[in-house]
C-alpha cells in the first residue's frame, strides 16, 4: 500500500538510486519530512528500515522519530521513563542512520534524522490527544507525513492504531502504516528484569517449595534454593508487569481477600441458576456471543476480570482483544448481569481502590454489544482478524461499524 | 481414632463414604468420556479431557483422605498442574499446529 | 461412635458429607452439561464453572477430612490452583475454537 | 553391620507381623471396579479412534485413570511417574510428532475391527485369565514369599556375597534375573531398530 505524499509541488529535485535521471512512472516525488511515532514493538525495527529505505529512495529528506510520553514530567518514576524513552529514540536513530548508510545511492547521505520526546508536559488520554500532540509537532517542523508502526501501542498493551489512524485522518497530515508483516507469533511476553521482580519470584517459589517440603530439613534448603533460582531466572521476566511495591501490592492482596468471598457467593448463586437450566429437560438456553469493552487496564487486572467472568456461570470469556472482551453467555440473565458490570467494578476495586470502582457500568457507557441472535447489535467478527488461524467461511472480517449491523442479517452461520 | 474412622450412618465410616464418593466421581468421569470420544470438534475433546482431569484430581484427593495417605495429595497437585498444561498445549496445538511446542 | 468426636467433630463429619454430596451434584451437572449442550462454547461453560465448583466442594471436604495438621493445606492449595487454572483452560480452549472459526450455536441452529 | 544384614534384620522384623488380608469391603470394589471400567474404556477408545489427535487426547484421559488406579493400589511413586511421563511428556512428544507429520481428516470416527483377530486375542486373554485363580491374593499369608520365607531370606542374605551389588532389588534385577533384563534390553533394541527402518536411516544420528 504505497501512499504518495500529497501533491506538494514545491518538492525539490529528486534523484534515485544511481543518482541518474528519475525514471519513476509516477513522476518526480516531492521530498518531504516524515514523522514516525515510536515505541518498543516487535515490528519497530522493520518500520524503521522501511522509513529509511523510503528516504533513501528520495521520498523524505528528514525523518523525525518521536516518542509521545504517556506520563507527565514530575510524576513519580517519570525520570526513569523519560530515560528509557530516550534510550529507545537513540537506538532507533542509530538503526535509521545505519540503514541510510547501507542504502545504495547518495540521497541517503543528506537525509536528516531527528528524534524527540514530546507530550510530557500534559496528560494524554485518548487517541485524539496523541494526534493533537503529533500534529502540533509536525506543524512546528514542517512535516506532512506520518508513518505508523503497525504494532504501535503507546499505552500498555492496548492497540491504539485504528483509533489513531482515524483521528489522524482528520488532520492535514498524510498517514500510512508501514507495510511491515506482523509477526505471526506474538513476541515473547518479556518485561524488564529487575532485582525486585527477581527477589519476589524467588521468595514465592521458595515459599511454595517449602509448603510442599520441610523447611526444617537442610537438604530441602539446598534443593529449594536451587529450584527457586532456576525458576526466578527463567520466569521473573515474564511473571511481573511491574515491580511489586510496598503500599500497593499488600493493599491489592487485602482487597483481593475481600473480593474472594464475594466472588464465591456469586459463583454459587449463579451455578444454582445454571444447574437448573441444564437439568431442565427442555434445556431452555439462549446462547449468544457478546462484546464488552472493559476499563480495568491490561495485564493482571484484565486476566482477573476475564477469569472472574468465566468462573461465574452463564458467561465465558472467549477472547480478549485489547480492552474488548468477547464473552459467550448462556442465558439472557447472565448477559444482563455482564452488562451491569459488577465484576468489572470489583476488579477495579481490587486493583485501584475504592475510588476507581465508581465508574459507570458498560451499559451506561454503551460499551457493549450483542453479536448474535435476534437482538444482535453488531456483526460477529470471526477468527483470524489478527493473526489467528484463518476461518474457512468467515463473514466480513471484523465487525464493520456498530451502527450498520442492526438486524440479525449480520449473523454468520457455519 | 481419626475422623476418617468415624461412623456416619449404619456402620459406614467417613472413609467408606469418601470411597463411595470417589466411585461416584469415577462414574461421572465415564459419562464425560463419551464427549471425549465423540467430539465432534477437537476442542470438545480437549474440554472433556480437561474436565476429566479435574475430576481425577478430586478423585486422587478423596482417595488421599479416605485411605489416610496425605502424600497422595502431592500426586493430585502434580496432576492439577499437568492437566492445565495439557489443555493449553493441545488447544494451542489445534490452532497453531505445533507453533507453541 | 459419633458421640466420641464431640460437637465440633460431629459438625465436621456433617460438613464433610454435605460438601462431598454438593461436589458430586455439581460435577453431575457439569457432566450433564458437557453431554447435553449444543456446542463447544456452551459446553465450556459447565466445564469451567460447574466442574470448578464441584471440585471446590470435593476438595473442601477433603481438607476437612484430612485436617490442617495432616496435609489439609495442600488441599487448599489444590483448590486455589483449580480456581485459577480451570477458567484459564476453558478460555484457552474456547479461544482456540473461535480462532478455528467455529461459530457459536444460536437458537434455531440444527447442530446439536 | 553391612547394608545387607540391616535389610535382612528389617525384613525379619517385618515378616511375623503380617496379618491375613481382611475381606474386601464393597465400597473398595466400587472404586476399583469403576476405575477399571474407565481405564478399559479409554484404552479401547484410544485403540479404535481413527483420528490420531483424538487418540492422543483420549490417551491423556487413559493416563488419568491409570494414575488414579495406581494411587488406589497405594503405589504413589508409580502414579507420580504415570502423571509426569504419560500425561505430560508423552502427550507433548506425540503432539510434536503430529506437528511434524500430517493429520488426515477422517469421516469415520472409529477403526473397523478385525473380528478374527479380536477372537484370537480374546482366547489368549481368556486362557491367561484362567491362571489368575492360582495367583495368591494381595497380602495373603499363603503367598510363597510369606509361606516359604527361606527364599526371601536367602536373597537378602546372599545377594551381596554372590553378586557384589549393595542393593538387593538391583541384585535380583541385574544378576539373578539377568536373562529377564537381557530380554527387556533386546526388546528396547528391537524397538530402536524398527524406528530406524521406519525412518530409512542406518544409524542413530
Amino acid at each position: 500500500m504505497w501512499w504518495v505524499a500529497d501533491a506538494d509541488d514545491a518538492g525539490g529535485p529528486v534523484t534515485n538510486d544511481a543518482g541518474g535521471p528519475v525514471t519513476n512512472d509516477a513522476g518526480p516525488t516531492p521530498r518531504s519530512t516524515v514523522v514516525v511515532p515510536v515505541e518498543p514493538s516487535p515490528t519497530l525495527r522493520a518500520t524503521v528500515s522501511h522509513v529509511a529505505e523510503a528516504a533513501a529512495d528520495g521520498e523524505f529528506d528528514a525523518i523525525h522519530f518521536v516518542e509521545i510520553a504517556s506520563w507527565r514530567d514530575g510524576d513519580p518514576g517519570s525520570d526513569d521513563r523519560s530515560a528509557e524513552a530516550r534510550r529507545v529514540l537513540e537506538r532507533v536513530s542509530a538503526w535509521a542512520e545505519a540503514d541510510l548508510d547501507d542504502a545504495d545511492g547518495d540521497t541517503g547521505d543528506d537525509v536528516t534524522v531527528v528524534s524527540a520526546l514530546i507530550g510530557a508536559d500534559e496528560y494524554l488520554f485518548g487517541p485524539e490527544d496523541y494526534v493533537e500532540v503529533l500534529a502540533e509537532y509536525a506543524g512546528e517542523h514542517g512535516a506532512d507525513t506520518v508513518v505508523l508502526d503497525p504494532e504501535y501501542t503507546p499505552v500498555g498493551n492496548t492497540t491504539l492504531l485504528q483509533p489513531l489512524e482515524f483521528a489522524l485522518s482528520n488532520t492535514s497530515l498524510s498517514v500510512r502504516t508501514a507495510p511491515v508483516g506482523r509477526p505471526t507469533r506474538p513476541e515473547r511476553l518479556r518485561s524488564e528484569a529487575t532485582g525486585v521482580r527477581f527477589a519476589a519470584m524467588f521468595g514465592l517459589s521458595l515459599a511454595f517449595y517449602f509448603v510442599l517440603g520441610d523447611p526444617l530439613y537442610w537438604f530441602d534448603w539446598v534443593t529449594g534454593v536451587a529450584t527457586a533460582t532456576i525458576v526466578s531466572i527463567t520466569l521473573s521476566r515474564i511473571s511481573f508487569d511491574a515491580d511489586p511495591a510496598i503500599p500497593r501490592t499488600p493493599q491489592r492482596l487485602v482487597r483481593g481477600a475481600i473480593y474472594v468471598p464475594v466472588l464465591l457467593y456469586e459463583i454459587v448463586v449463579a451455578n444454582l441458576v445454571v444447574a437448573r437450566v441444564i437439568l431442565d429437560p427442555r434445556l431452555p438456553i439462549d446462547p449468544t456471543l457478546n462484546r464488552v469493552r472493559v476499563i480495568v487496564g491490561s495485564g493482571l487486572p484484565l486476566m482477573t476480570l476475564a477469569n472472574s467472568i468465566t468462573l461465574t456461570p452463564g458467561t465465558l470469556t472467549v477472547r480478549a482483544r485489547d480492552s474488548d472482551l468477547y464473552v459467550h453467555s448462556l442465558l439472557p440473565w447472565a448477559r444482563e448481569g455482564l452488562f451491569d458490570g459488577s465484576l468489572e467494578r470489583w476488579t477495579r476495586f481490587v486493583y485501584y481502590g475504592r475510588s476507581a470502582a465508581r465508574l459507570p457500568t458498560p451499559r451506561e457507557r454503551d460499551d457493549h454489544a450483542i453479536l448474535q441472535g435476534p437482538d444482535a447489535t453488531e456483526e460477529l467478527p470471526i477468527a483470524a482478524a489478527d493473526g489467528g488461524a484463518t476461518g474457512d467461511d468467515a463473514g466480513p472480517e471484523a465487525a464493520a461499524d456498530a451502527e450498520s449491523g442492526t438486524g440479525d442479517e449480520g449473523v454468520t452461520d457455519a | 481414632m481419626t475422623l476418617v474412622d468415624a461412623t456416619v450412618v449404619a456402620g459406614y465410616t467417613v472413609g467408606d463414604f469418601l470411597l463411595l464418593a470417589a466411585a461416584g466421581f469415577v462414574v461421572l468421569a465415564i459419562g464425560m468420556l463419551y464427549r471425549a470420544v465423540k467430539g465432534p470438534t477437537m476442542q470438545d475433546r480437549v474440554l472433556a479431557v480437561n474436565v476429566l482431569g479435574t475430576n481425577t484430581v478430586v478423585i486422587l484427593a478423596i482417595l488421599a483422605a479416605a485411605l489416610s495417605e496425605p502424600t497422595f495429595l502431592d500426586i493430585a497437585l502434580v496432576y492439577a498442574l499437568l492437566n492445565f498444561l495439557m489443555a493449553i498445549a493441545i488447544s494451542k496445538f489445534t490452532v497453531e499446529r505445533g507453533g507453541v511446542l | 461412635m459419633i458421640e466420641t468426636l464431640g460437637t465440633l467433630g460431629t459438625v465436621r463429619v456433617g460438613l464433610i458429607v454435605a460438601f462431598t454430596l454438593l461436589g458430586l451434584f455439581f460435577s453431575f451437572v457439569s457432566m450433564v452439561g458437557v453431554l447435553r449442550l449444543p456446542d463447544v462454547y456452551s459446553r465450556a461453560h459447565t466445564a469451567s464453572q460447574a466442574d470448578t465448583l464441584g471440585a471446590g466442594f470435593g476438595l473442601a471436604a477433603v481438607a476437612l477430612a484430612v485436617g490442617w495438621e495432616g496435609a489439609g493445606f495442600k488441599s487448599v492449595l489444590l483448590l486455589f490452583f483449580i480456581f485459577v487454572t480451570n477458567p484459564t483452560a476453558a478460555h484457552a480452549i474456547s479461544r482456540a475454537a473461535f480462532e478455528e472459526g467455529i461459530v457459536p450455536w444460536t437458537e434455531g441452529d440444527d447442530r446439536r | 553391620m553391612t547394608g545387607t544384614s540391616l535389610l535382612a534384620a528389617a525384613a525379619g522384623n517385618l515378616l511375623p507381623t503380617v496379618t491375613p488380608a481382611a475381606p474386601v469391603p464393597a465400597q473398595v470394589t466400587a472404586v476399583e471396579g469403576s476405575l477399571l471400567a474407565f481405564v478399559v474404556l479409554t484404552a479401547l477408545a484410544t485403540a479404535l479412534a481413527r483420528d490420531v489427535l483424538a487418540a492422543v487426547i483420549v490417551f491423556g484421559a487413559y493416563s488419568l485413570g491409570m494414575a488414579a488406579l495406581y494411587t488406589f493400589y497405594r503405589a504413589p511413586d508409580v502414579a507420580l511417574t504415570e502423571a509426569a511421563i504419560s500425561a505430560g511428556v508423552t502427550t507433548v512428544l506425540l503432539l510434536l510428532t503430529l506437528a511434524k507429520t500430517t493429520r488426515i481428516d477422517h469421516d469415520v470416527a472409529f477403526e473397523s475391527v478385525n473380528v478374527p483377530a479380536v477372537g484370537a486375542v480374546g482366547l489368549l486373554f481368556g486362557g491367561l485369565l484362567l491362571t489368575m485363580g492360582d495367583v495368591p491374593a494381595v497380602g495373603s499369608p499363603d503367598a510363597p514369599v510369606w509361606s516359604n520365607p527361606d527364599v526371601t531370606q536367602w536373597y537378602l542374605s546372599e545377594s551381596y556375597a554372590q553378586t557384589g551389588v549393595d542393593n538387593t532389588v538391583m541384585a535380583v534385577l541385574a544378576a539373578f534375573r539377568g536373562f529377564d533384563t537381557f530380554g527387556e534390553a533386546v526388546v528396547v533394541f528391537a524397538g530402536g531398530i524398527a524406528a530406524l527402518i521406519v525412518l530409512h536411516r542406518e544409524v542413530f544420528a
